[in-house]
């Protein structure tokens, strides 16, 4: 079959499923209208979708943790405890990472040693290996809309299994859950693949039934520039809508930068809004997720809540309807559940502080979303224009010429020549641009914000930012400056370490 | 070569920032750099190695399953007849945050040379190879 | 001695300092000149005022903690765990509830009972019966500049002794340090008191040696409007300049509502400049402190955490030199070190990442600061008129008229009329003007903000709203909703408590 | 009266707020409260009850010498009549975060009836008073 952005006939659609089912026994009598069957009797307050839309028009940010294990009943406990201990608004179930390959003989490995041990051996939830029958299951013990969150490049049957389980949201899509997440699988299969996925949510849709998508916004987390990841997000979104979902979330990961982010978000709102109803998708309700940093998370627990309320905070200045939460366990392993509902809580306390606050505009963030809107256009013009008006076609040609180009991520497919560095600031800005097209303004002002933080740090403009950015979180700061004495370390040395 | 290693992220693992920077790191420090990217199986560092010669793998593990993907390494490594090949393991090496030192013997006591602990500095494995592949000091 | 706004004579001075001196055996022989040249020792590192220029001059916003127990080896070890496993920058000497009192007597036995139980049974260090020669072992011990912080009345025999002990800031004055701690001392007394101990530091300067004061920003740390405590604030700053202080930290307790924090500390530094200018005191080095939220903490250690972070994300944002540091057992008491030492590191964890960034200027935040100047202008104004051009006369007047009032205040001299509370945005307003003298403008724009919040919330602004607020923040939010069902509330309900 | 209570703050101890907002509470729930405010020492206490004919004491103690502050106030209360006081605490009673239990036997010990932890709900005190006094429930 050929790629194309164009919404999957349902014999297509069909035809595609009876392959899908039967990649592992589980798949087996899936039956789409009894699914209907359920999935109406989904109570409100139990629907991913309702309850983003009651948020967004209480001008709320609602806050979801990440959390999986290995088994049905232990995941179910850690969800509840989430929700009671936590106070989760909205409930994950994160799925572990042979299920991700579809290596589904990993999994019931992983399944029966961790019956052994007493313990979870697997990263996640192994949802395609519990099945509908256990995937129904945690969805009728949980009393909180659901979601499956994973990285699965081929994600045709999970998520089969998990809306038949009253799941009302997916995230994912063919670029978000490949570039960041695999090596050698091509876009067009995973393009295709979640064409496949948007289809079957289009599919409810056209029943009466709304579920949530939602493209993966940080992409590789490290260091990504605004405007590339809403790149991606607002073309993930195109391509959902044109299968028919009418209900996205588009995503970032936060920065650090506090109008930068805030710009960001806002931009990507407003921006993908706009070229929703420019490609004539009118209906499709629109809400945001900010993820807490990303990037590598510091040791020390004190400093880890610095980085998640700092990252509660940016959500609910910029108006997130949505914030993904970390832990204090992040730098090191999957969070016990007592640590996720610590993330949780100091997330909440910090949302119900600012409820009723949002981030006063300013020149300073007018600009900067200017900026934002101005590089993502170029990156999206670029794409219609290389897949002669296909945004399919285009996303798989932009990424073999590098117009779209993700920064430290593993897969062959991406060119990897862009590279990115934070400014004076801390804004995220394009070091290398490798091929990306931008304006010549665009990469003037770009040029201009590095050098003047290489300037003041006395050191070129090079790779070694990079390194020293991806470094500075886990380290204690925002900005990687050298270790080599500037004037101001001297300075603060004189005074901090000096001894009689 | 003495100073060829292969670098590679074990199993169905995509963590890919460190893995580039490792490469650049020992890279810099004079290595000759075999890097067989992430998700690779112990067979892809099995080949590596025998094709590149190589006296070291330096295995990254980050997302949680490194017990199981990194289990019987060390025997297929004998099987092959790379018989001192040093193995050096590091990451987030199991699932959630575990006290480090029986972290450190089970991976011991599955056949690696040295295991390191989250976040490790990559100038401390450089270090520790060239004292084991006594190597001289870097002036 | 009748009260009057002037720099007291040396004769004058050393005359009290006579009386001062015998009122505890270890104020014997305390020596001035010998004082001056240890001073002159005190190493850069070491001095509070050159540490805040350089971070005032580097845009940087210290952190400095509450620390203090009774015996001097714990309390020497205390404060070493917090400057290298917390990273504080700037170090305290929270000083005991008896010294506070002057009941030295009581103090001594805290100090023998605390050796016996090998637990510290007082709430701080009572320097006053450690003497110079304890408290310079604690100066010689540390290695940052060291601050007595404490709450007392009458603080001219500690002052003495702290500063001869090279310990080179005291924060205090004669109305932040009565109205909040006291209950039946005079304003007459204290203003007395504290002009000394700002001759005290006076003389000092006059010898070349530098030494910080901080006037008490927070008050009571309960709904105290931002123009109320800035009033306070300056009429301390220009009391203390006038005995020949020459540098000068004016403080702020976090409100909660970032733009009328960032607008608060921001109004505070610039009028209080601007009267010191006025007022022909032109040397004075004026720096700022922001205290994270001084109201009742939630109990939660999470929930802490994220208070804590936003009271550093506003600090930071708003420029401050230096902030003050809460911790995650603020609800329950004093905390251990390591409890300490978590704050301090969320803390500086937020700073680092903010350290390049300010609060982009807003129309909302002008309008706020301009809000702020207008009020405290008006309450600077009528204290002068009370007082016939003269501050202090001025002052005590101004408290008996109700003029200056500090809601919750425990003293008899507080008139104890004005009534605080949060407006729709949780910003705190004034609910009840009592007779805090503003002009209609000022009265009409506080009224309307209370009347959007009672419509919001079907209810009268009344004090219920008052004691709402009191308790919202230890409740995790920051505003005092009613328990009664309004609109929202059911609609959440609807989500969230719905079982099946 | 059964009804009169005495309330303030025992000791060096100016913490204003939760006083101010006890008076409130317990006079909303019709109790005659005698306010001595903060910064109370054991003998005003007695004095005011001795005044008033108060039957219970509600006692804070926030800034953490409370036991120090507390320690023989039963026994004074016995020495000046005062037999059958209601001796209630409240408060941050002990300097630190201690274990709950344990802080509560030592109050009780030195003989008061009932003692509340951090941030107790004053509604807690004023139920607890209406059944010590046997004072019949509110409508
Ligand atoms: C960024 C990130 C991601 C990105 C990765 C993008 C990419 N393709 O690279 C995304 C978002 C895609 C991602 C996905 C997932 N992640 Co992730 N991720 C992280 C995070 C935040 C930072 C990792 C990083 O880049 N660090 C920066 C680099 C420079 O450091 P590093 O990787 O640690 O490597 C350095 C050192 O460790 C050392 N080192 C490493 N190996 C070796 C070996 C030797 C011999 C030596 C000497 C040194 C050495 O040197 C390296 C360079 O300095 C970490 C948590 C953290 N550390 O804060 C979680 C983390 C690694 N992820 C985790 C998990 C579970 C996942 C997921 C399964 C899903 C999930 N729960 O969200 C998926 C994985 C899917 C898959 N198939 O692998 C867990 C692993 C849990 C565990 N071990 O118990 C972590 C720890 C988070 C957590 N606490 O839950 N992740
Ligand atoms: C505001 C505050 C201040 C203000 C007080 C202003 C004033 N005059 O009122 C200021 C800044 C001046 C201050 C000063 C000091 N404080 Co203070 N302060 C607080 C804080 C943050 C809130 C207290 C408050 O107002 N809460 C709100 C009210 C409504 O709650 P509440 O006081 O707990 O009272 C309620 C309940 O407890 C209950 N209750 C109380 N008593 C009783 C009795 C009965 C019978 C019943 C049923 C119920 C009951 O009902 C009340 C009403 O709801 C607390 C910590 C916290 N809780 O978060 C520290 C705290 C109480 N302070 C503390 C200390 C140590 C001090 C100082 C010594 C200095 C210092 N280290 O900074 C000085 C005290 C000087 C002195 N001589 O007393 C410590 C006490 C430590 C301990 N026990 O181990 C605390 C716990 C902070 C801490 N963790 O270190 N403080």
């Amino acid at each position: 079959m050929e790629l194309k952005n164009k919404k999957l006939s349902m014999d297509e659609f069909l035809r595609i499923r009876e392959e899908v089912l039967k990649q592992w026994p589980t798949g087996e009598g899936i039956d789409l209208e009894a699914n209907v069957a359920f999935l109406k009797q989904v109570p409100e307050h139990k629907s991913f979708p309702a309850k983003l839309r009651w948020a967004k028009e209480n001008g709320i940010t609602l806050a979801q943790p990440r959390a999986g294990v290995a088994l049905i009943d232990e995941h179910i406990q850690l969800l509840n405890f989430l929700h009671t201990e936590g106070g989760a608004d909205l409930l994950p179930s994160t799925i572990d990472s042979y299920t991700r390959q579809n290596k589904y003989n990993e999994c019931e490995r992983g399944i029966t040693e961790s019956r052994r041990e007493g313990r979870s051996l697997l990263n996640g939830f192994p949802g395609v290996n519990h099945g509908v029958h256990g995937c129904r299951k945690v969805f009728e013990s949980v009393n909180l809309p659901l979601q499956a969150r994973h990285g699965t490049p081929d994600a045709r049957l999970l998520s089969e299994i998990i809306h038949a389980a009253g799941w009302t949201s997916n995230e994912g899509g063919g670029i978000s859950y490949n570039i960041p997440y695999a090596k050698k699988v091509s876009l067009e299969k995973t393009i295709t693949d979640w064409q496949y996925c948007d289809r079957l949510v289009g599919y409810y849709e056209e029943q009466g039934i709304s579920i949530n998508r939602e493209p993966f916004g940080p992409l590789t987390g490290t260091l990504v520039p605004p405007s590339m990841s809403n790149a991606v997000a607002i073309i993930e979104a195109l391509l959902a809508a044109e299968q028919g979902v009418k209900n996205i979330t588009v995503g970032y990961g936060q920065c650090g930068n506090l109008v930068q982010d805030v710009a960001a978000i806002r931009a990507l709102e407003d921006q993908c809004n706009e070229y929703l109803i420019a490609s004539g998708y009118n209906n499709v309700y629109l809400t945001t997720v900010f993820h807490q940093w990303m990037g590598g998370f510091p040791q020390d627990e004190s400093k880890a809540f610095g980085v998640i309320s700092l990252g509660a905070i940016a959500a609910s200045l910029a108006g997130a309807t949505k914030v993904i939460v970390k832990t204090p366990h992040e730098a090191y392993g999957v969070p016990t559940k007592e640590a996720n509902a610590q993330g949780i809580r100091a997330t909440k306390m910090v949302l119900n502080l600012l409820q009723e606050q949002k981030m006063p505009l300013s020149i300073q963030q007018i600009n900067e979303s200017r900026m934002i809107k101005a590089e993502t256009q170029c990156i999206i013009d670029k794409v219609l224009e290389l897949g002669d008006g296909d945004l399919a076609i285009g996303t798989v040609r932009a990424f073999e010429a590098g117009v779209l180009d993700i920064p430290f991520a593993p897969s062959v497919y991406n060119a990897g020549k862009m590279m990115p560095a934070r400014d004076n600031d801390g804004a995220i800005r394009y070091l290398d641009f490798g091929n990306v097209p931008f304006s010549d303004e665009i990469k003037e002002f770009n040029r201009n914000k590095l050098e003047e933080r290489a300037m003041y740090e006395h050191r070129e403009v090079d790779f070694k930012m990079t390194i020293d950015d991806v470094y500075a979180v886990s380290k204690g700061n925002l900005i990687g400056r050298p270790e080599t004495e500037t004037d101001a370390a001297k300075s603060i040395k004189k005074y901090l370490y000096k001894t009689e | 070569m003495t100073n060829t290693v292969v670098l590679g992220v074990i199993g169905a693992d995509c963590h890919a920032v460190g893995n580039k920077i490792l490469d650049y790191a020992f890279s810099k420090a004079g290595f000759n750099v075999v890097n067989i990217g992430v998700l690779s199986s112990q067979e892809e560092f099995i080949n590596a190695a025998e094709e590149t010669g190589a006296k070291a793998m330096i295995i990254s593990s980050l997302y949680g399953h490194g017990e199981i993907d990194c289990r019987g390494l060390r025997e297929k490594c004998d099987e092959a007849g790379l018989d001192d090949m040093l193995l050096y393991v590091g990451g987030n090496l199991v699932v959630g945050k575990h006290d480090w030192e029986e972290v450190k013997e089970k991976f011991l006591a599955m056949g690696f040379n040295r295991v390191y602990p989250p976040g490790a500095d990559p100038e401390q494995g450089i270090r520790d190879l060239r004292d084991d592949l006594k190597l001289p000091k870097p002036e």
